[in-house]
């Protein structure tokens, strides 16, 4: 009962100042967005989903007021979560030996030579070296 | 050694240069794992014996409650055992590594496959249809993809895989040790036609193979190890001449269309060639076709035309890509099953078996 | 039907309202794993199409979406009050802070259907019905079908967060919840909150990374 | 009103069948008669018996399909159905005995019959979540075999785009009814992570749990995080095939192998939702008949939780061949030997446990040194398999198949009968004919290997798994692996026969039979509805072999 009590003793101003926080930080990260920064946009932008994110967690949610179990719990899901996005995207990034994007199928029953040269294609940039870029669009990266 | 082992262990022939190597740490692998399970097997076997409940009355000080192995057995178990995998993932991931990068140089070929057939284009435009012919003693890298689902390309005699995947292109590669007839089955579930879905890599002396490219039917016999592969009848060498009977039946096997034809009344994907020339068959849409030489001309140039009732529109067209004196070849051979009697060939309306 | 009543299986109140808000915690955690499959098809769509992504992010309402998130945060805010207030005794003020949230959940779905159609408009149609004629590419085609999956997936937890906020709202109304009783009425702030959380991700993803 | 008594009824018990006899309340069978005490029942035992019921049947079900699988192959070409037919078994047989066996086997029979009475509460935190589960269940076993019926399914198991999203077959159906049966694996692990941190008994830590809860624990861990990943996937499959969403068609510049990885990141940890409860059964039963606790009682429970969070990291060796890059290849392999050594652990540990016991032989005991081959076995050649170069040749051969089942049935099924016979005194008040039991036991183990061991050779030659037809020089493999097959299917049936009498003419038991330390066994030889007349206050440990069972009982003021 002490922490549901020790709750109860925040003032109404202490839900308003993280309100603003919140509102802040979506504010700023708007703002960047506008400005461009390239490859810094998403991790900036992550950071800040982030930040907001643990601050919901934490004083809506009263993470920051329960036992340790209970905060495990979310800190567990997503620690999942980062691991399938990490090995997901690691395999995406490290395919060496084919496109990293898939190429359009033919219509099937056509013998179509796109296809196949394309596949020549693939396969010459793709396998025999300058294969980082497998003549498809990839610059920038995420 | 390897020869015992590799028999012992049911694997196939180590045709391609890598297969030697893989099978040495399989050998190591398998043999770990085997008496492993037995030592513990026994181990507990003998415990459960010495310390039965019977013993035990007459030995009462053999029980103690608090019997523990002593802590330094148990992290050297766990520190071995560490040690051992991390010795199985350190050659693995450097042989995953060889089989998955080609050497420079190598044959290229493409693959594509489709249910429920693998179709090969070489570099200077030939093609073929379940059998690959591929130089012997070179490395040859094939670059595969799919037309409809995931298949996967499987020579177990080289110890290689790939899955085919639409909308990518995959390879794989190989050096097949000397000349000879190896299976290739695929691997990865796509259908009804999935486990018929098989071909052969035909590799040549690279002078044969030479040849073979440039167009010459070499006619010349392929040695190699046989399977008793019922749907291709002559894939090893035969003693007499080839006569055209032989040549078409070879060519049948090559071109794939024992893949969807049987030649003993069998029910399959197309239909039978047994006891069918000659014959009156009905067509998709009405009407009846004798089956004579045009009729199969054309029924390879062009299938669709006139489909044989009962049976999916799946066969493509083989204009442009058979030899020439392939076709007369075929015919020839059809025509030798003409008295062989086939099984009533109901083609079932239902999906399944061969016709979907 | 009394709020406060002891389950057989408990040996105290205290243990039972910190098993609901445990067990609230833990399915909670499943519904992150949930929106995880989605994030990790745009992870890698994304990584395999950046610069179609880019593109067809820029055609998302910039002003739509920040909106929406300036929303969600809000009803967040004011649920969290809600709790409070429900935990201070304010009855009223506590409905009326839950009604505001699901003020603030309605506006977030017309918003969300307005956008919706503009993308109709444009053509843009999940899976093969896509038909824009700017945005050509299978990168853009995949990320308007993960921008509906997500949106869509979020959506329907929107609706069943408003459909417990209903249920608080009805509660505090009619006294239900009060000053150490205020369990339940927790464990439906937390549920509204999650929603509030996955969106907080959604929007960065689908509106700010853009060209 | 009297055939249920609301469960916030006053324990002590004024219900018409106390009045009878005051001092002893009826056991949780008969507290309450008729089928809508049954159904509508929130007591974990009674709902524990009705998921038994069912999973048997499902066992027996898919053990029909196996059979009808391995007629089939007796010859290279068609034996006895056409390759559609054996294409919708073989998917079914998969379908079945994973997410209607398997998956909630022990959990949801042994673990809801055990777990609240292991830890000294009177029912799960949430007991009408748990009917709510078996409901729920019922559902999706409904709605998916509904499938086998409206035209089948020839996907395989593992619904691999885009072969599911393109054949004609009732895919959609089976999705649904798979997403259906995660929800009841979802509802049910919340339960029991709840119950586990919120009801122990006064006096019980966490390292005084029995193991078989912490495997349980475990086992709802990843039950909790996995299935929604597992659950979306094939709602996007669904979604392709009604509204082409195509989230995975090359078509639309989808990639197939994407799908594989959601697919693998439920279905791999999903395995040791499989075997952690199996090895929590194990555990139990090795102690009990050692008349001693594990030789680290630490080292198991930790390694249970091992399993759960390194299981999670080994999904992409199912992908060694599939197009993967080779970075992840390299990491997959590195990770999934991790899951191994906490494994080995668990098997060092049993069978120190066993040194200078005193040993009952007894059915479960058999069991459990059967399990200790198999599983040591199946768990080492899964070892091999995830070394990238050797999988690369076994990809999708029968050595895989063979790998799987010497974890699934060598392991798992292994576990479940022995689980069965172990806690049959204590579900149903009767004693089984050791004899038979010993038999049956025996057979199950050799129809095992001839089953099994040949389709590791099999492998070894090159045959693909989910072939209808194949070269014929793997037809007396075949056969030897069919004749195992019908071995063991006999077996599985004995062993249930004999069950089945022991039920009606069985010896009645005392309460404690095997003379266990073990919480479960402190209670009345049936336990009654609420387990406890009054809450148990715990001072010792679950394995305390050197305190009497007076002792024993004292300590744990359990009755």
């Amino acid at each position: 009962m002490a922490r549901t009590e020790a709750a109860a003793r925040h003032r109404w101003t202490h839900y308003l100042v993280v309100w603003l926080a919140l509102v802040g930080l979506t504010a700023l990260s708007l703002l960047l967005s506008f400005a461009h920064l390239g490859s810094l946009d998403t991790a900036l932008s992550l950071l800040i989903a982030a930040a907001k994110s643990t601050i919901v967690l934490l004083f809506f949610m009263h993470l920051i007021e329960e036992r340790f179990t209970v905060r495990m719990v979310p800190v567990l899901a997503l620690a999942y979560v980062a691991l399938l996005l990490a090995l997901m995207a690691t395999d995406v990034l490290g395919r060496r030996t084919f496109p990293r994007a898939p190429v359009p199928l033919d219509e099937p029953g056509e013998e179509g030579d796109a296809g196949r040269a394309a596949a020549r294609g693939a396969d010459r940039h793709g396998v025999s070296g300058r294969h980082a870029d497998g003549g498809r669009e990839r610059e920038g990266g995420l | 050694m390897n020869e015992l082992l590799r028999r012992l262990l049911f694997l196939p022939q180590q045709s391609s240069t890598m297969a030697e190597s893989i099978d040495e740490l399989h050998y190591f692998v398998i043999i770990t794992t085997m008496l492993g399970a037995l030592l513990v097997t026994l181990v507990g076997g003998w415990f459960l014996l010495r310390y039965r409940e019977g013993r035990i009355q007459t030995h009462p000080h053999d029980y103690d409650i608090g019997a523990k192995p002593p802590l330094w057995m148990k992290v050297a178990a766990v520190f071995a055992l560490f040690t051992l995998f991390v010795v199985w993932w350190a050659i693995g991931m450097r042989q995953y590594l060889e089989l998955r990068i080609a050497p420079q140089g190598a044959f290229e070929v493409e693959v594509v496959a489709k249910q429920w057939m693998w179709k090969y284009t070489y570099p200077e435009g030939g093609r073929s249809i379940a059998a690959l012919y591929v130089p012997a003693g070179r490395p040859v890298k094939l670059t595969l993809t799919s037309r409809d689902v995931i298949h996967s390309f499987y020579v177990p005699e080289f110890r290689i895989k790939q899955d085919v995947v639409p909308g990518r292109f995959t390879t794989v590669w190989f050096e097949a040790k000397a000349a000879g007839v190896y299976e290739i089955l695929c691997t990865e579930y796509c259908g009804t036609g999935h486990s018929v879905m098989r071909g052969q890599v035909i590799a040549l002396e690279p002078g044969d193979f030479d040849r073979w490219l440039e167009g010459e039917d070499l006619g010349a016999p392929v040695a190699g190890p046989r399977y008793e592969q019922p749907w291709v009848v002559g894939n090893t060498a035969p003693a007499q001449e080839l006569d055209l009977v032989r040549t078409g039946e070879r060519a049948a096997s090559t071109q794939g269309c024992l893949r969807c034809h049987s030649v003993d009344g069998t029910p399959h994907i197309g239909p039978t060639w047994a006891g069918l020339y000659g014959s009156v068959v009905p067509l998709e849409g009405g009407g009846k076709a004798l089956v004579d030489a045009a009729y199969i001309t054309e029924s390879m140039m062009d299938p669709l035309v006139k489909m044989h009732a009962g049976f999916a529109p799946l066969m493509p067209s083989y204009l442009g890509r058979i030899r020439s004196g392939e076709t007369a070849a075929i015919i020839a051979f059809i025509k030798s099953l003409r008295n062989v009697p086939p099984e009533p060939v109901a083609p079932t309306p239902s999906n399944d078996g061969g016709a979907p | 039907m009394p709020a406060r009543r002891l389950a057989d299986q408990f040996e105290s109140l205290e243990k039972q309202e910190h098993a609901a808000k445990f067990g609230l915690w833990v399915f909670l955690a499943s519904e992150i794993l949930l929106f995880a499959a989605l994030f990790g098809l745009y992870t890698a769509y994304r990584l395999m199409y950046p610069a179609e992504f880019a593109r067809a992010a820029g055609h998302n309402n910039v002003a739509i979406g920040t909106i929406n998130t300036l929303i969600l945060i809000t009803s967040s805010a004011t649920v969290a009050l809600a709790l409070w207030a429900v935990r201070g005794g304010l009855k009223r003020l506590a409905s009326g802070l839950v009604l505001f949230s699901i003020g603030c959940g309605v506006l977030f779905l017309i918003l969300k259907g307005v956008e919706y159609n503009q993308h109709f408009q444009a053509g843009i149609f999940p899976g093969e019905a896509y038909r824009n004629a700017e945005l050509t590419g299978h990168g853009a085609e995949l990320f308007f079908n993960l921008y509906y999956l997500i949106t869509g997936l979020h959506a329907i937890h929107v609706i069943v967060g408003l459909v417990v906020l209903c249920w608080l709202a009805e509660g505090s109304l009619r006294g239900r919840f009060g000053p150490g009783n205020q369990a339940r009425f927790e464990l439906g702030t937390l549920y509204w909150h999650l929603v509030d959380i996955v969106w907080i991700f959604v929007w960065p993803l689908l509106y700010l990374l853009r060209e | 009103m009297s055939e249920e008594r609301d469960y916030r009824d006053d324990p002590g018990g004024t219900s018409p069948f106390d009045q009878a006899n005051l001092s002893f309340p009826p056991d949780y069978l008969r507290d309450g008669r008729g089928i809508r005490s049954w159904l509508l029942t929130t007591d974990h035992k009674r709902i524990g018996v009705m998921f038994y019921a069912i999973i048997v049947l499902m066992l027996g079900l898919g053990g029909i399909f196996a059979l009808l699988i391995r007629t089939e192959l007796l010859t290279p070409e068609r034996t006895v159905m056409s390759a559609s037919a054996y294409n919708r078994f073989f998917t079914l047989h998969g379908v079945v005995m994973v997410f209607l066996f398997m998956i909630p086997s022990i959990p949801n029979v042994f673990g809801n019959f055990l777990l609240p009475i292991m830890i000294g509460a009177r029912d799960l935190a949430f007991p009408r979540l748990n009917l709510a589960s078996f409901y729920v269940y019922c559902v999706g076993s409904t709605v998916t075999l509904a499938a086998a019926i409206w035209g089948g399914v020839d996907t395989g198991w593992t619904f691999y785009v885009p072969y599911s999203t393109s054949t004609e077959s009732s895919v959609f159906l089976v999705a649904v009814g798979i997403f259906i049966l995660g929800i009841s694996s979802i509802l049910t692990a919340l339960n029991f992570i709840v119950t586990t941190h919120t009801l122990r008994a006064e006096g019980m830590r966490w390292l005084d749990m029995p193991l078989f809860v912490w495997a349980i624990y475990a086992t709802s861990i990843i039950m909790l995080l996995a299935t929604p990943v597992l659950g979306l996937t094939l709602v996007l499959v669904a979604l392709d095939r009604i509204a082409h969403i195509g989230m995975f068609d090359p078509r639309l510049g989808g990639d197939p192998v994407l799908f594989q990885h959601l697919f693998w990141f439920y279905s791999h940890p999903a395995v040791y939702i499989m075997i952690l409860p199996a090895m929590g059964v194990i555990s139990e039963t090795v102690c009990t008949f050692s008349k001693k606790p594990p030789s680290s009682y630490w080292a198991i429970a930790i390694s249970s939780l091992g399993i759960a969070f390194v299981g999670f990291f080994g999904w992409g060796h199912h992908m060694f061949v599939a197009g993967m890059s080779e970075i992840d290849a390299g990491i997959f392999g590195a990770l999934s030997m991790f899951v191994a050594i906490f494994s080995a652990i668990k098997v060092f540990t049993w069978t120190a446990t066993l040194y200078r016991g005193n040993i009952t032989f007894t059915t479960p005991m058999l069991y459990f040194f059967w399990f200790l081959f198999l599983f040591t076995f199946g768990g080492m050649t899964g070892v091999a398999v995830a070394t990238q170069s050797l999988d690369v040749h076994w990809h999708d051969t029968y050595f895989v198949v063979a790998h799987f089942h010497f974890i699934m049935v060598g392991g798992t099924i292994t576990a479940f009968v022995g689980a069965a016979h172990y806690w049959f005194p204590i579900m149903f008040g009767r004693m089984y004919s050791e004899r038979m039991g010993l038999l049956t036991s025996t057979s199950v183990f050799f129809g095992f290997l001839f089953t099994f061991v040949p389709q590791f050779l099999l492998g070894n030659a090159g045959m693909p798994r989910r072939y209808y037809s194949y070269p014929p020089r793997y037809q007396w493999l075949n056969v030897v692996s069919t004749g195992g097959a019908y071995l063991l299917a006999g077996a599985l049936l004995l062993t249930l026969i004999n069950l089945l009498v022991a039920l009606k003419w069985g010896k009645r038991a005392t309460p404690n039979p095997w003379g266990s330390r073990s919480f479960e066994w402190m209670t009345a030889a049936i336990p009654i509805k609420h387990n406890f007349e009054t809450p148990p206050v715990i001072s010792r440990g679950p394995y305390d072999y050197h305190l009497s069972e007076e002792q024993a009982h004292a300590r744990t003021k359990a009755r």
